[in-house]
């Protein structure tokens, strides 16, 4: 059934006892042209773009539990596109401009909301390099605005301009940016998806690979095995583990990000704030909440909990960006599990083995990149070919040296 | 007003009245009474809206899992949004407001939302407002975002401070209710380090609440000994009015202590809250248990409360909650508080019980006592307007009828605390037993006792509690005899009942998020089965009480509208905090001027009193400039001291550079294996700059390495690198080459280091060292350095530059540093010495063409800052492996070029990018970019550094420096980067 | 997340600086497909999900570089030693 | 020749010297210290404990402890090496260490790298615990226990002292010389509540 204000109203009337499952909770069939393993984001989205853009509906995303409880579902909603490597830009640019069209293009409301992203600046060195992505940003014909801190100071009057130990000068500001409900991303793409055909199978985790010499040719699962003519891993934080079922050994790292929000409150932040002096980053969800985030823990891990040193760490970088927030209670968090690629940047690539596509290393840019992700994913599938906008995000690129390195970090993914 | 206050003690000083006001109405109460037992007290019902259909809500329970009764408390910049009215004890001027309603709770303009309620239903709007896109932004979310939110932010910065303690203890208890009092008894008395916390002002837990009896004397009696008691043992810390709300590896916990929430302003250095880190070799959880409501029709009328929460306020605070209470309960703990009530003397109309045969013995009390029984009953629906007055039931056999009652106390059963019991990832076990969960799967070093565990009984929480003490004070080393208690049996039977079905009106299962059974249904309808789907898509537990009230309940629902047990369905995995935790206590003294520390240089005192204007550069803070009076702007004094130092002689503080001590047999074979060029070479008296790489091949720092003698180098590294280069070193020494004999240590807090620039330099220098050392002509060339002593104290000189003039560095010790400061501008008045500062100093090292930070990024490596002559080839060093990788080795990389505007009156802006000049601005013609400027004094126009694809074949090629961001595009000419002496005759002379 | 220090004690996680996987040791410099082993050695780093050998830096206490032995599923650490001791002649 | 205009300055000349009421933690700074970190040599260590112990009556402690004669006190500060520190000698210290011991070790002068508190009082353990997070009970960190830790993002050390006459617990903890004016600030607040005093001699 198709939403919209009419069948919300139809409904109303007869107490909503006629919706339907969102999508089709499938079981696995013996075969399929094309698995993807992984029922996050990302996932869905490729099957759903390999059914519309490339009429390929005999495809199956197998999720080891339910859809969208793993990175997906945990993180901090940010939807943005203002990246400086030229290789990264025209990608998320890409992802950007699905964002906007997502809702009618799924039929469900994600809330996308281009509130904007502000990444504050607070000294010249900060500075001039948000110019320098701004540029490329602008080069790209990305929207993007520098501000100073008179105009910082008027979007955002509860900011602490006066007090703080590293004073906001100003900031570098994507209006396009935002954010989008996440779940709702999840769902949507989801019924979408199942709604062309494609089925989404739920508790049905990935045991093995059915590998014959070179070529991988399916899966061994939960449910039993199933042939695949391609096979793609889009598992995030799990990448390595699926990996090591095919012998592989990744360039990534699983980290844990934590992720907070308060108690929800009365509309006090109009768009999405960086601080720049510190790792912290907020936004108001339209619930009311202050949901904001910070650093990664800093060592590997696959269990999905913080500690509390960063809890301080980021609770300290809020209250030194707005001392207002100081009798405002953290409510919830969360920890998600990242997987931090060598130079930050993400793989959408073939492996060394034939049948086998991976898709990873997103770090924690992996919700925004969703629309996009999906879409290249699905194209490298469909054609054997990279997507011109993902050519760069190669799994050789560590042993060739062309390094997609925004923060200039080096090997050192809990610094990405 | 009518009084609701009981006669008797309870737990309140009767002796003393508070005032206070709600919703600008003044009230009395007690010391001892919380806001909610004095507005009770006070008559007064209802206290807020709900979140989405602006229900009439009042109290539901008596403690932090009150999902209704949210206020605003305080006012100004310490108004504080969302505060549980169950949790706030009582002050002297308290002012709370309620919440989510306008123009006043009473008439509340939003409840027309309730009208309304067929159309929002769970996820309705994931079903609309997507016509036409563009109303998102502009229409639909700024009216949704309106009437989310309960409380308001202040706005104003928090004027209260916050502080952390670290804590260690043998035993950590959670909860001082009986099982937690006698945990703690039991470890403390021979001698273990015990912490006890409890988040109610008032040890007891429900000793306070009950009429239990221990020993022959009350339970709130006992409570108050076993208190006094631990307060006299020297190793108990007891922490009343403490939550602890986080479990965290390694037997760390979190808790929050709110030191003065219960005063109007904090006293006197003291803060409102304290942040306890605490490390306990044991914990024992006695969080106790939580009782259920039910659902039913109309379940959140004020006046319908948790049946423990009747008792507490009769019991504790010896408030009536309403004049004809009746009971509904599944559980013979209901019936108690029938009992507790008709002993206070109110009027108990009906215990409707769910089950068909409640144990006799207390249908035989209720009997005695003259209550009317209905066995086998359900109350389906209740009547009134924003309060009860009556409450509807369907008998066993199906008749209804009507109870008039202002009040219902629902016993639903009781559900322990398992929260913290699963912090680190452990899954609460489903007990057939008690209809709940258990913890099971606990973190190390925690045991559950009490009803925390299941043991629901005041005999199985006293009894669990003195065995888990006795195993934690063994674990620490001290023999506990096993403590016990007598007490009396009490009935704890409960039958299972989520919801009452056929209801009539609205059955909330979450009261804050207003989410109803119906709900919960279409979510099922919907395919949202699993807990965590139903919980994202109703909102179901996301409210302010994290679901203590409905998510057992919201999830036993689904699995009865699947067709499953609850085990199957699960839980959700609770995380902290346990209950919401102010950001502000979170970040303690880290906030505003003291949100890092400061690091001051030596001569700090010294630049502030000749009113240097300061930057920060990470954490130290550095004069950026000295301006004179009668200077026009900043620009004006950094080409002043520029001129100063190219012309005469300048001093700067540069102390902040790191300094690293390198010592041992095999220090030069070390720092072979460290830069990129060869050190072993160095003649001790020496100096030379080195650039080191990652191991990836990507230029790590540079600086200066001298050899002080044969076996002992000192190296300098940039500001920002200094803490990673001495982990990079320690690390090649300690985990690559440990079999070499290097001995390292930073110095950099040892010494201050003071530049002396200048054609005249070397005349100051003699000045103030006379003959402590000799540095006139050759004696002391360029690149030389030495140790030596002045005013008697040790000093070190390096001829080395940054500025590309003549140039020194004097080291001293650090706390002498300004001392040698003012003596060098003493002796160099009549040199006309200028200090200079940070800009200055960058000013110069751009026409020198001298990579920075900006230059050395992270991404640059040695070829691409024309540092490859320097890389040696005669040596393996880190880095140099992977450096020769195509990407990295490609002749197309960016390289770093020199930049000047062709109109010489044009500006340079850092950041823009470099484009052929009269290509279109697209990504494809990006070729690299300016990574800083300056405006020249010397050669009096802009110049820059940047990074151009190429670019060392590229010089005199003329480009567009593109800059839209700032509305620039200026002409630009590419130029060898070192616009400033190139042949470096400046510094050797 | 607190580890035995070899030198101070426990301590709290958050004195050290984590650099990652101990396992990889540098290779041969001279070897002739070194280029190869260095990508492998900086790049390609266990991740297990269980035991995992990582180095952290005591930067905030006795500066010593140690070798946690941690489950990444539990963060229970099983075994600490100053690293480099075995490589140690 | 020591010229007089060319002395030391205290960084915390104009701090303020006191808050609250009571004297909780009473602050003095240790002044004139000879500070000198010293570093075995590879596989010298049984002969550099030999030579000091000969020399300067001193037994290196094997871990994180003091160990104390007469002027003389060496604090373990990780394998293998030391803070060694000696009553009002200053910089001379570490030069005559480094002729005395400098075969077997590194000696490296820190005479100025550390500003040192001296904290003591009857409530000084509460102020403490406020700061560092390490046990300081008297049974986990006893006289000469020394820790390396962190303070609001200053690495710091400590040692505890002989109780004083009165019986109250002492410390003297150190932090690097820039940091001296932060660090101030976050004993002075933490010991605010329990009265503050800072002793300038």
């Amino acid at each position: 059934m198709r939403y919209s204000l009419a069948s919300l109203l139809r409904q109303a009337c007869s107490g909503h006892r006629g919706w339907e499952p969102a999508w089709r909770d499938a079981s696995p069939k013996s075969a399929y042209e094309v698995i993807i393993i992984g029922g996050g984001g990302h996932g869905l989205a490729a099957a759903y773009y390999l059914a519309k853009v490339h009429g390929l509906t005999d495809v199956a995303v197998l999720e080891k539990g339910c859809i969208g409880l793993g990175n997906a579902g945990r993180n901090t909603t940010i939807i943005r596109s203002n990246y400086l490597l030229a290789e990264n830009n025209p990608f998320y640019e890409l992802s950007m401009k699905l964002w906007e069209g997502l809702e009618q293009d799924l039929n469900y409301n994600a809330m996308v909301s281009q509130r904007g992203v502000l990444n504050l600046f607070h000294s010249d060195a900060q500075r001039d390099a948000f110019v320098r992505r701004g540029n490329a940003m602008r080069l790209h014909g990305v929207d993007a605005e520098l501000l100073d801190a008179r105009r910082v100071r008027r979007m955002l009057p509860i900011l602490d301009f006066d007090g703080a130990r590293f004073p906001i000068q100003g900031g570098l500001l994507q209006r396009r940016g935002g954010t989008a409900r996440h779940d709702a991303v999840v769902w949507g793409y989801a019924r979408a998806a199942s709604g062309l055909g494609v089925d989404i199978v739920q508790q049905c985790e990935v045991t093995g690979l059915l590998r014959e010499g070179t070529r991988i040719t399916g899966v061994r699962t939960t449910r039993g095995e199933i042939r695949a003519g391609k096979v793609a891993v889009s598992v995030a934080g799990h990448s390595s583990r699926v990996a090591a079922m095919a012998g592989l050994r990744l360039p990534i790292e699983s980290h844990v990000l934590q992720a907070f929000v308060s108690e929800a409150i009365k509309p006090v932040l109009p768009c999405v704030v960086t601080f720049g002096a510190g790792h912290f980053y907020v936004s108001q969800s339209d619930k009311g909440g202050l949901v904001f985030g910070g650093d990664l823990d800093g060592y590997n891990s696959y269990a999905q909990r913080g500690n509390l040193p960063t809890v301080e760490d980021v609770c300290s970088g809020g209250m030194a960006l707005m001392p207002a927030i100081g009798r405002l209670r953290l409510l919830r968090s969360w920890g998600g599990i990242m997987d931090m690629s060598m130079d930050g940047s993400p793989i959408i690539d073939r492996t060394p083995l034939e049948g086998l596509y991976l898709n990873a290393g997103w770090c924690y840019g992996g919700f925004k990149a969703t629309p996009a992700a999906g879409y290249c994913l699905a194209h490298l599938l469909a054609r054997e070919e990279s997507h011109e906008l993902a050519r760069a995000f190669r799994l050789d690129r560590f042993a060739t040296g062309d390094l997609l390195d925004e923060k200039g970090q080096g090997p050192q993914p809990n610094l990405h | 007003m009518s009084s609701h206050r009981l006669a008797g003690e309870g737990a309140i000083q009767r002796d003393q009245t508070l005032s206070f006001t709600f919703d600008r109405r003044g009230y009395t109460g007690h010391p001892g009474d919380t806001l909610a037992s004095a507005l009770l007290a006070s008559g007064v019902r209802l206290l807020g809206r709900s979140f989405k259909y602006h229900r009439p809500r009042g109290v539901l329970g008596a403690g932090s899992e009150e999902p209704n009764a949210l206020v605003e408390l305080r006012t100004g910049a310490r108004r504080e949004p969302n505060t549980r009215a169950t949790m706030i004890e009582l002050f002297e001027g308290l002012a709370a407001r309620s919440q989510n309603r306008w123009p006043c709770l009473a008439f509340d303009a939003a409840a027309v939302n309730s009208v309304l309620s067929r159309l929002f239903v769970a996820g309705f709007y994931y079903k609309t407002f997507m016509w036409p896109a563009a109303c998102w932004e502009k229409l639909y979310e700024p009216a949704i975002r309106r009437a989310a939110g309960l409380g308001r932010a202040s706005g104003e910065a928090d004027p209260d401070t916050y502080e952390k303690a670290h804590a260690f203890c043998d035993l950590l208890v959670i909860g001082g209710g009986p099982a937690g009092l006698a945990a703690a008894l039991t470890a403390a008395r021979p001698g273990a380090r015990v912490i006890l916390c409890d988040e109610d002002f008032l040890l007891g837990g429900r000793l306070n609440g009950d009429r239990h009896r221990i020993g022959g004397e009350s339970g709130a009696l006992w409570a108050r000994r076993s208190e006094a008691e631990l307060r006299s043992l020297p190793e108990v810390r007891l922490l009343t009015r403490t939550t602890v709300f986080g479990v965290y590896d390694g037997n760390t916990f979190a808790a929050l202590e709110r030191v003065s929430d219960h005063v109007p302003v904090p006293r006197p250095h003291q803060p409102r809250q304290r942040l306890w880190k605490i490390v306990a070799r044991r914990a024992v959880l006695a969080a106790g248990a939580l009782e259920r409501s039910i659902v039913f029709g109309g379940n959140d009328r004020p006046g319908v409360m948790l049946a423990s929460a009747v008792r507490t306020y009769v019991n504790r605070f010896r408030v009536a909650p309403g004049r004809r209470i009746a009971v509904f309960t599944a559980c013979d703990d209901g019936w108690q508080t029938a009992f507790d009530l008709i002993e206070a003397r109110l009027d108990v109309p009906v215990i409707v019980d769910a089950r068909r045969d409640p144990p006799p013995a207390l249908c035989a009390q209720a009997r005695r006592l003259g209550v009317r029984i209905m066995p086998g009953a359900l109350v389906f629906g209740t009547r009134g307007g924003a309060g009860l007055e009556g409450i509807e039931v369907r008998g066993e056999e199906g008749h209804v009828s009507r109870v008039r009652a202002d009040t219902l106390a629902v016993a639903g059963g009781w559900s322990p605390n398992t929260a913290l019991s699963t912090h680190l990832g452990g899954r609460a076990r489903w007990s057939e037993a008690i209809g709940a969960h258990v913890p099971a799967d606990l973190p190390p070093g925690m045991i559950a006792v009490g009803a925390a565990s299941g043991e629901l009984s005041l005999a199985g929480a006293l009894r669990t509690g003195a065995a888990a003490g006795r195993e934690a004070a063994g674990s620490a080393g001290f023999d506990a005899p096993l403590e016990q208690w007598r007490t009396e049996e009490e009935p704890v039977g409960s039958a299972r009942l989520w919801s009452v079905p056929g209801c009539r009106g609205k059955a909330f299962v979450d009261y804050q998020h207003d989410v109803t059974v119906e709900d919960i249904a279409l979510a099922v309808r919907e395919g949202f089965r699993s807990a965590e789907h139903l919980k994202r898509y109703t909102t179901l537990g996301m409210g302010t009480d994290q679901g203590k009230s409905s998510q057992l309940t919201g999830q036993a629902l689904l699995a009865a509208l699947t067709q499953r047990e609850p085990a199957e369905v699960g839980t959700i995995t609770a995380r902290p905090p346990y209950t919401a935790v102010a950001i502000g206590a979170l970040a303690a003294r880290a906030r505003g001027a003291q949100f890092k520390p400061c690091r001051l240089t030596p001569s700090h005192r010294w630049a502030e009193e000749r009113g240097a204007v300061f930057v920060d550069a990470g954490e130290w803070r550095r004069a950026r400039w000295f301006p004179l009076t009668g200077e026009a702007d900043w620009r004006s004094t950094v080409a002043r001291e520029v001129a100063g130092v190219r012309t005469g002689v300048g001093i700067c503080d540069v102390s902040t550079l790191g300094k690293i001590d390198v010592q041992g047999a095999d220090a030069g074979a070390f720092l072979d294996r460290i830069y990129a060029n060869m050190i072993s070479t160095l003649s001790v008296g020496r100096a030379r700059y080195g650039v080191m790489l990652r191991e990836d091949g990507i230029v790590l720092d540079d600086g200066t390495v001298a050899r002080l003698q044969e076996c002992h180098f000192l190296l300098s590294t940039s500001t920002v690198h200094a803490g990673r280069v001495m982990r990079h070193l320690a690390h090649a020494r300690q985990v690559l080459w440990p079999q070499l004999d290097v001995q390292l240590a930073s110095v950099t807090e040892q010494w201050a280091q003071i530049a002396i620039a200048g054609p005249r330099s070397r005349e100051l220098l003699a000045r103030v060292l006379g003959d402590a050392l000799e540095v006139a002509g050759a004696a002391f060339a360029y690149l030389a350095c030495a140790q030596f002593l002045w005013h008697g104290r040790p000093a070190r000189l390096f001829r080395i530059s940054f500025c590309g003039e003549l140039g020194y560095e004097l080291a001293v010790p650090a706390r002498y540093g300004e001392a040698a400061v003012r003596a060098l501008m003493a002796a160099g008045g009549t040199l006309g010495v200028v200090p200079y500062g940070t800009e200055a100093l960058g000013v110069m090292r751009i026409e020198k063409g001298h990579a920075a930070g900006a230059e050395i990024n992270g991404t640059s490596t040695a070829a691409d800052l024309g540092l490859g002559r320097l890389v040696s080839a005669r040596k393996d060093f880190i880095g140099r492996v992977l450096a020769a990788r195509p990407g990295l080795a490609a002749a197309e990389r960016p390289a770093l070029i020199g930049l000047a505007p062709l109109d010489r009156r044009a500006r340079l802006s850092t950041g823009a990018h470099l484009l052929p000049a009269g290509a279109p601005a697209t990504l494809s013609h990006d070729e690299g970019f300016v990574s800083s400027t300056a405006y020249s004094p010397t050669l009096k126009h802009w110049i820059g550094l940047g990074f151009l694809s190429r670019g060392r074949e590229r010089l005199g090629e003329r480009m567009r420096a593109y800059d839209p961001l700032r509305g620039e595009d200026v002409q630009v000419e590419i130029a060898h980067p070192v616009f400033y002496d190139p042949a470096g005759e400046r510094v050797r002379s | 997340m607190r580890i035995e220090c070899p030198f101070c004690g426990e301590r709290d996680h958050s004195e050290f600086a984590y650099l990652g996987d101990a396992g990889c040791a540098r290779p041969a410099p001279g070897a002739a497909d070194a280029q190869a082993r260095f990508v492998e050695a900086v790049y390609l780093r266990e991740n297990p999900a269980g035991a995992h050998r990582e180095l952290w830096y005591h930067e905030f206490g006795c500066r010593s570089w140690v070798q946690v032995t941690r489950d990444t599923r539990t963060h229970e650490i099983l075994e600490v030693r100053l690293a480099g001791a075995s490589a140690a002649p | 020749m020591v010229d007089s205009a060319y002395g030391p300055l205290s960084p915390f000349a104009a701090m303020p010297a006191s808050a609250g009421t009571g004297e909780g933690v009473v602050a003095g700074e240790r002044e004139g210290l000879g500070i000198a970190r010293i570093t075995a040599r590879n596989r010298q260590l049984a002969a550099l404990e030999q030579l000091v112990h000969k020399r300067l009556h001193l037994a290196l402690p094997a871990g994180p402890r003091r160990m104390r004669s007469g002027d003389l006190a060496a604090a373990g500060v990780g394998p293998e090496c030391w803070l060694m520190t000696c009553e009002s000698a200053g910089n001379a210290f570490a030069a005559g260490l480094r002729d005395s011991i400098g075969g077997h070790a590194a000696v490296v002068d820190l005479s100025d790298a550390y500003v040192m508190l001296r904290l003591a009082g009857a409530r000084v353990r509460e102020a403490l615990a406020k700061l560092v997070p390490v046990d300081l009970h008297e049974r986990s960190f006893q006289v000469d226990d020394v820790a390396q830790t962190v303070a609001e993002h200053m690495a710091v050390t400590l040692w505890r002292l002989e109780d004083t006459g009165r019986g109250e617990a002492a410390f003297e903890l150190s932090v690097g010389r820039s940091f001296a004016q932060s660090l101030y600030r976050a004993v002075h607040d933490s010991a605010a509540e329990f009265g503050f005093v800072f002793e300038t001699r």
